[in-house]
């Protein structure tokens, strides 16, 4: 009893880790879905939805213009709620940009869009080094949400349970833009099954690139959430695409509750064993993948799919 | 061909012969000319070679040093050089990676022929550019890493390391806490080199004092997420937390303790707070108590104008006072070429003669004891200053409140009896 | 004469002038040996690489984990085993190769984009796994005091302490493996891989292994990496885990498909000298030479994914071209 | 007794039930035809006797073994071999290298790493035999891939025949054929029936009557008719469907 007392706060550590997992590779979990192109730069976007934040939100960020000045002036919450609403809206140009580039790659071998990506993810870790330089940045918060509070053995901080509710609230918008409207419905069948979208009378590049849009605004967004928990650096992306492929491969391609239920699991499995073991906690994840994926080729709830060939 | 390095050989002779052996007699007439038969003329340039990181976990630190070397190298050349001769630097990014730590010596020693080396804040760095700076005789200077081992029995002959070490530190910062705060400790351990070997040396000075260790939990290197780790602080409720985690990570885990306020649950001991790490955050980051060799608002002679001069001549850095880790930095590179100069020479083994046992003057080296360099480990032995989080901060950058100053007796490490220095005969020599 | 050409080319001799020679001159173009002994490494490592992305049409973004295991095998040996250059080789060769076939186990039956997702998994496992086991791999200092070995044939033996008799050694190895690895590409087995690259399910149906084969070239690509991370080791005299990262297991790819690995054994060997120019010469003027490779690299990926081999290839193709018809005026009447 | 049969084979793909209860059976030295409209079951019919997928249920018995669910590289070395609707040569390779691939004596040297393959006289005579005999004589070094469309056709059976197969299946051999090219490659099977037992699936009616000893015709995944090309052309099923029409 004892023992599961003390379980009882890492495991709701664990879900509220799995709920950023989600919320990291739902935009992922978008493009893949849709285009069948793994974005290896989706990291590297939400790195840079972090930086662009921080631009808008402190003059520390590089924006530090005389005519700013005024801005800057002003309380901090107008300021991080711009962040969260403009930052993604730029990433999403550089996200349509990169589609731009990788239009040259449809009805090729997929490994070429990977390739692709890769690359792209070079780049823009880089450039954010050329201009942002090689340091940490914290990223400036509202009162609101920090601090924390400790209840019996569980200590929680406030951040976490905002961003645990924001992570359910994206989820649900999410949910309800592929269940409810009708580009949900074009989202679902798939860009890939072009005959049934031109059949609904789709322009299918402009579909594209706006899903690419779309889901690279996702990355940003997961990358100013995740900002004050894993700070702003440019290799950042790194630690953010490697479990948000993680949870989609173990949710299975294609699949929006398979995404949201493998990053809860990636995020109980993580917190579990950080109970345990804590320094051997990430690799518990990979394990997770290669149980599962050795078993289920295709993922929790996959579907077929182009990538397979 | 099996025979090591035999002594007195020049490093150019060195690379000569072997090339020339290698690649067969027949080929020895294309060898001579390009190269090896220039002469350098008296006036030559000294040239330094800076390895301060700019990239990974220490970047910012890296570049902290580098502020450092570079005040001292234009302080000298200002001076009129060292032996007549300009000082002139190049710096490699040592991206805070062993293996490129490792390139970039070879680089900088085989193709930059640069006479010295200076710059480290990570001991694995560390550790792999002295491994090639020894095979080839080059000086280093460790200036910032500050693993006990680096000075233990990881050292070197060309080696010297001018941090006080991870066993001084926690020297200085345990037993006073062990009355202070209580027996009952956990160790947080950054997994590498000096965060084991920091916390090693802690265990083993809490468990003379009759203290125990409830727990030693493993930081990975670049971890960001702290809750994990804080709910097991939490359940286990120790004491003292004694830290052992450096750079960008300490500055994560003490934003995380601060925000869920366990700084006041339990006592908060960490062995260093470097200046970079800390510098931004505000005074009240600066919890617990900690250690540090130097500080921008101690009451000594000098510190002052050091102050001035760092920030005349680093007047767009975001740090704008020098902490001691730009500190180490100046006042290693100042004493690398003072030795260079009473040697009367470039060449390394009278360097390091010059250097072993030399004692440095408290005024001069803004400290308050005399600091010397122990001729057996090579390990700079100075004053250690025992810190808590200041609560009248002078202005907004003062952050430390000087709790203790302690001797370099006091807190010197027996444990560098480990260190077992190559002889004179087994390094290279050279003179640039 | 026939014979000869089986086991060795022009092409090879070409490259065997130039890179056996590279100390005579490589000081005089502004670089070093050292630069010399860490490029001819990775070519090794790019060769065996080439095996799996280039014939194969595997696509591993994990393959920095056998060359670091390569590393970590050799140091264990000369510490814990015997101090002899040739045994620790071949222990780091016999431990990747184990490793990778239990690997292959599970990769060879995927292609494409789940190959490549698998082998990013199991890369970071490998990782994870080297920073972690701090006892034996030394964890993030790396596994450190790795000797140079002398190379010794009983009778006579060469201390490579130096970088330029390193340099040698290595290049010797290399020639060999290019020999080798030429002549397995051009065997049966060769040609049954690269036709699995073009159409897998079609081999099967011929009456193909198709998964024996591709768990094979798995392992043989592992073994080429364990041997290239064995020589690192010695170059490093340590073994560090960043080689193992994401990271660095994506650079190799790059290395490969900007040489022109698609389509060209050589296409390795040519990306990898790229690469380290690159990073040599540009390092010295930016530091952010590595987001104009990266440029580089995009731009090739959309325009011509064949590489520099495959712009060599076209450049000559064009030119003889532009000869026949030089040299046949009747193919074009005059006046028409 | 026949050379291969197949007896109730079932196939279903999630609730879609292709094949139901199919049984056919081809004679050694003969020329079998599959036919039936679009959708019918035909190509899975293919897949599932030569092993790509399993059957639900059924047996499939090649020279009195059964092969049921065996993999496709055990059922290719047992001599069946098979050409694809979907194009499926090798395009970065010539013509010849194509063929060697098949070329049984080729495989069983696949593990040798020391064989030089580029100058063995016997297996390079057999793959030029095959050319000749599927019309590419003299395209050895081309490129798959800058063959014209019918030679690929032409080479894809070419590669199944290299195989030297006991049994030849072909899947549509004249889907995107003009009416000269559909004559050639007819004639060109009328020769290669001379040697090899042939099975084809084919939609196009007067090409297959034309070839076939015999005929079975599917339709909604089931054997509706059977008999040789006269017979068939007598059924009334098949009169009073579109397929009459066309025969």
């Amino acid at each position: 009893m004892d023992f599961l007392y003390n379980l009882l706060p890492h495991l709701v550590n664990g879900i509220a880790l799995g709920l950023l997992f989600a919320l990291i590779a739902l935009g992922f979990m978008l493009i893949i879905g849709v285009m069948e192109v793994i974005n290896l730069a989706h990291g590297s976007l939400f790195a840079l939805g972090a930086y662009i934040a921080l631009v808008i939100i402190t003059p520390e960020g590089g924006l530090a213009m005389p005519f700013l000045e005024n801005w800057f002036g002003i309380a901090i919450v107008p300021r991080y709620v711009a962040a969260l609403i403009l930052a993604p809206f730029v990433v999403a140009f550089v996200g349509m940009g990169l589609e731009f580039c990788l239009r040259r790659t449809y009805g090729k071998d997929p490994l070429y869009g990977l390739l692709l990506t890769f690359g792209a993810a070079l780049v823009i870790e880089e450039a954010i080094r050329v201009i942002w330089g090689h340091g940490e940045y914290v990223l400036p918060i509202p009162k609101e949400i920090r601090g924390g509070f400790i209840h019996a053995d569980l200590i929680w901080s406030t951040y976490r349970v905002y961003a645990a509710i924001f992570s359910i609230a994206m989820i649900g918008l999410l949910w309800l833009f592929i269940e409810k409207t009708p580009y949900g419905a074009i989202i679902k069948a798939g860009a890939h099954d072009s005959e049934m979208v031109r059949a609904l009378g789709i322009n299918l590049p402009k579909l594209r690139t706006l899903v690419f849009g779309f889901g690279t605004a996702l990355a940003a967004i997961a990358g100013i959430i995740m900002a004050p928990i894993w700070g702003i650096r440019p290799q950042v992306g790194v630690d953010a695409v490697v479990p948000a492929f993680v949870v989609i491969v173990l949710g299975g391609i294609g699949s929006f509750w398979g995404a949201v239920i493998a990053g809860l699991m990636v995020g109980m499995v993580v917190g579990l064993t950080a109970a345990f073991f804590s320094d051997w906690s990430l690799l518990s994840m990979y394990l997770l993948l290669l149980a599962v994926v050795t078993f289920r080729a295709r993922g929790l709830l996959g579907k077929a799919s182009a990538l397979e060939n | 061909m099996t025979n090591k390095f035999k002594a007195k050989i020049s490093r150019r002779d060195l690379i000569k012969t072997t090339a020339l052996t290698a690649a067969g007699a027949t080929l020895a007439p294309f060898m001579g000319p390009w190269k090896y038969n220039r002469v350098w003329a008296a006036d030559k340039p000294i040239l330094i070679g800076l390895t301060h990181d700019a990239s990974g976990q220490f970047a910012n630190s890296g570049q902290a040093e580098k502020r450092g070397t570079i005040m001292a190298i234009d302080e000298a050349n200002a001076n009129g050089g060292v032996l007549g001769r300009k000082i002139e630097y190049i710096w490699a990014d040592t991206e805070t990676t062993p293996a490129t730590g490792s390139r970039v010596a070879e680089r900088l020693i085989t193709r930059d022929e640069v006479a010295f080396m200076v710059g480290a804040i990570q001991s694995g760095v560390a550790n792999a550019i002295s491994q090639v700076c020894q095979k080839y005789g080059c000086v280093y200077f460790n200036t910032n890493s500050s693993s006990p081992t680096e000075s233990g029995k990881n050292c070197h002959r060309v080696k010297f390391v001018w941090d006080g070490s991870g066993a001084n530190f926690a020297r200085a910062a345990a037993s006073g806490a062990v009355t202070k705060f209580g027996k009952n400790w956990i160790l947080l351990t950054n997994d590498y080199v000096w965060g084991h070997n920091t916390s090693k040396a802690t265990q083993e000075i809490l468990e003379s004092l009759g203290g125990s260790v409830a727990d030693n939990i493993l930081v990975p290197v670049g971890t960001r997420d702290y809750s994990s780790i804080l709910l097991k602080l939490q359940q286990a409720k120790p004491d003292v937390v004694a830290t052992a985690v450096g750079g960008d990570d300490y500055k994560a885990l003490r934003q995380q303790v601060q925000e869920l306020q366990l700084d006041t649950k339990m006592a908060w001991l960490s062995n260093q707070l470097d200046w970079p790490d800390i510098y931004g955050a505000g005074a009240e980051a600066a919890f617990g108590v900690f250690a540090a060799t130097w500080y921008h608002y101690l009451d000594l002679p000098g510190v002052d104008d050091f102050v001035k001069r760092y920030q005349e001549r680093w007047p767009d850095t975001r740090m704008n006072v020098p902490g001691n880790v730009t500190y180490n930095g100046y006042v290693a590179m100042r004493e690398l070429l003072r030795a260079i100069e009473e040697a009367g020479t470039t060449n390394n083994i009278k360097v390091i003669k010059t250097l072993e046992g030399r004692v440095m003057k408290a005024d001069d080296r803004m400290q308050h004891h005399d600091a010397w360099i122990d001729e057996n480990s090579h390990h700079v032995q100075q004053t250690i200053y025992l810190a808590t989080r200041q609560d009248q901060p002078r202005d907004d950058s003062d952050y430390f409140k000087i709790l203790q100053t302690m001797d370099p007796k006091e807190v010197a490490n027996p444990g560098e009896s480990a260190c077992n220095l190559e002889s004179y005969d087994d390094t290279p020599t050279y003179e640039m | 004469m026939q014979h000869a050409e089986r086991w060795i080319t022009r092409e090879m001799l070409v490259a065997f002038l130039i890179f056996g020679t590279l100390p005579l001159w490589v000081d005089s173009v502004g670089l070093y040996s050292y630069i010399g002994v860490e490029v001819v490494i990775w070519m090794i490592f790019a060769l065996g690489f080439n095996l799996l992305l280039g014939y194969t049409g595997l696509p591993s973004f994990g393959h920095g984990a056998f060359f670091g295991i390569g590393g970590y095998a050799f140091g264990w040996f000369q510490f814990n085993m015997m101090p002899n250059l040739w045994l620790a080789l071949l222990f780091a060769i016999v431990m990747t190769s184990i490793i990778g076939a239990l690997v292959a186990l599970f990769v060879s039956h995927r292609r494409g984009i789940y190959f490549a997702l698998l082998t990013i998994a199991f890369g970071q496992i490998f990782f994870f796994i080297a920073s972690k086991w701090t006892s034996l791999t030394g964890g993030e200092d790396g596994m450190l005091n790795i000797k140079r070995l002398p190379a010794d044939f009983g009778f006579v033996s060469f201390s490579l302490q130096d970088n330029t008799a390193l340099y040698f050694f290595v290049f010797i190895v290399f020639a060999l493996v290019v020999i080798v690895l030429w002549r397995l590409t051009h065997s049966p087995f060769g040609k049954v891989i690269r036709a699995i690259k073009q159409n897998e399910m079609r081999v099967g149906f011929l009456g193909y292994n198709v998964y024996f084969y591709k768990w094979m070239v798995f392992t043989i690509s592992c073994a080429v990496s364990g041997l290239a991370g064995g020589l690192f080791a010695m170059a490093q005299e340590g073994a560090y885990v960043q080689v193992m990262s994401l990271q660095w297991s994506g650079i190799v790819v790059l290395m490969t498909l900007i040489g022109g690995g698609f389509v060209s054994f050589w296409g390795a060997v040519v990306g990898t000298v790229v690469f380290f120019l690159a990073r040599d010469l540009l390092g010295t003027y930016t530091e952010a030479w590595l987001l104009w490779y990266g440029l580089m690299f995009m731009v090739l990926v959309m325009f011509k994914p064949e590489g520099i081999a495959g712009m060599w290839q076209d450049a000559v193709k064009a030119l003889r071209r532009r000869q026949i018809v030089a040299s046949s005026p009747s193919a074009h009447p005059v006046g028409k | 007794m026949a050379l291969f049969e197949a007896i109730h084979v079932h196939k279903r793909f999630g609730d879609h039930v292709v094949l139901e209860e199919i049984n056919l059976s081809f004679e050694e030295h003969k020329l079998s035809g599959i036919m039936g409209p679009n959708g019918a079951g035909k190509t899975t019919c293919f897949n599932v006797i030569t092993g790509r997928y399993k059957p639900d249920r059924g047996q499939v018995i090649f020279d009195g073994q059964d092969i049921t669910g065996k993999p496709p590289r055990t059922i290719a070395q047992l001599g069946i071999s098979r050409s694809f609707q979907v194009m499926n040569v090798f395009d970065e390779y010539t013509a010849r290298d194509n063929l060697l691939l098949a070329v049984p004596g080729v495989r069983q040297k696949g593990l040798n790493i020391v064989h030089d393959l580029a100058n063995d006289i016997e297996f390079n005579a057999k793959a030029s035999d095959v050319l000749n005999r599927v019309g590419l004589a003299g395209k050895e070094d081309v490129l798959a891939s800058d063959l014209s469309y019918g030679q690929r056709r032409a080479l894809e059976i070419g590669i199944a025949l290299a195989a030297e197969p006991r049994i030849l299946f072909l899947d549509e051999p004249t889907a995107g054929l003009g009416a000269e090219a559909t004559a050639e490659l007819s004639a060109m099977i009328n020769r290669l029936k001379q040697d090899v037992t042939i099975v084809i699936i084919e939609h196009d009616m007067s090409f297959l009557f034309g070839l076939a000893d015999h005929i079975n015709v599917i339709h909604w995944g089931q054997v509706v008719a059977q008999g040789s090309p006269d017979e068939l052309k007598a059924n009334k099923w098949v009169q009073s469907s579109n397929l009459g029409k066309l025969a």
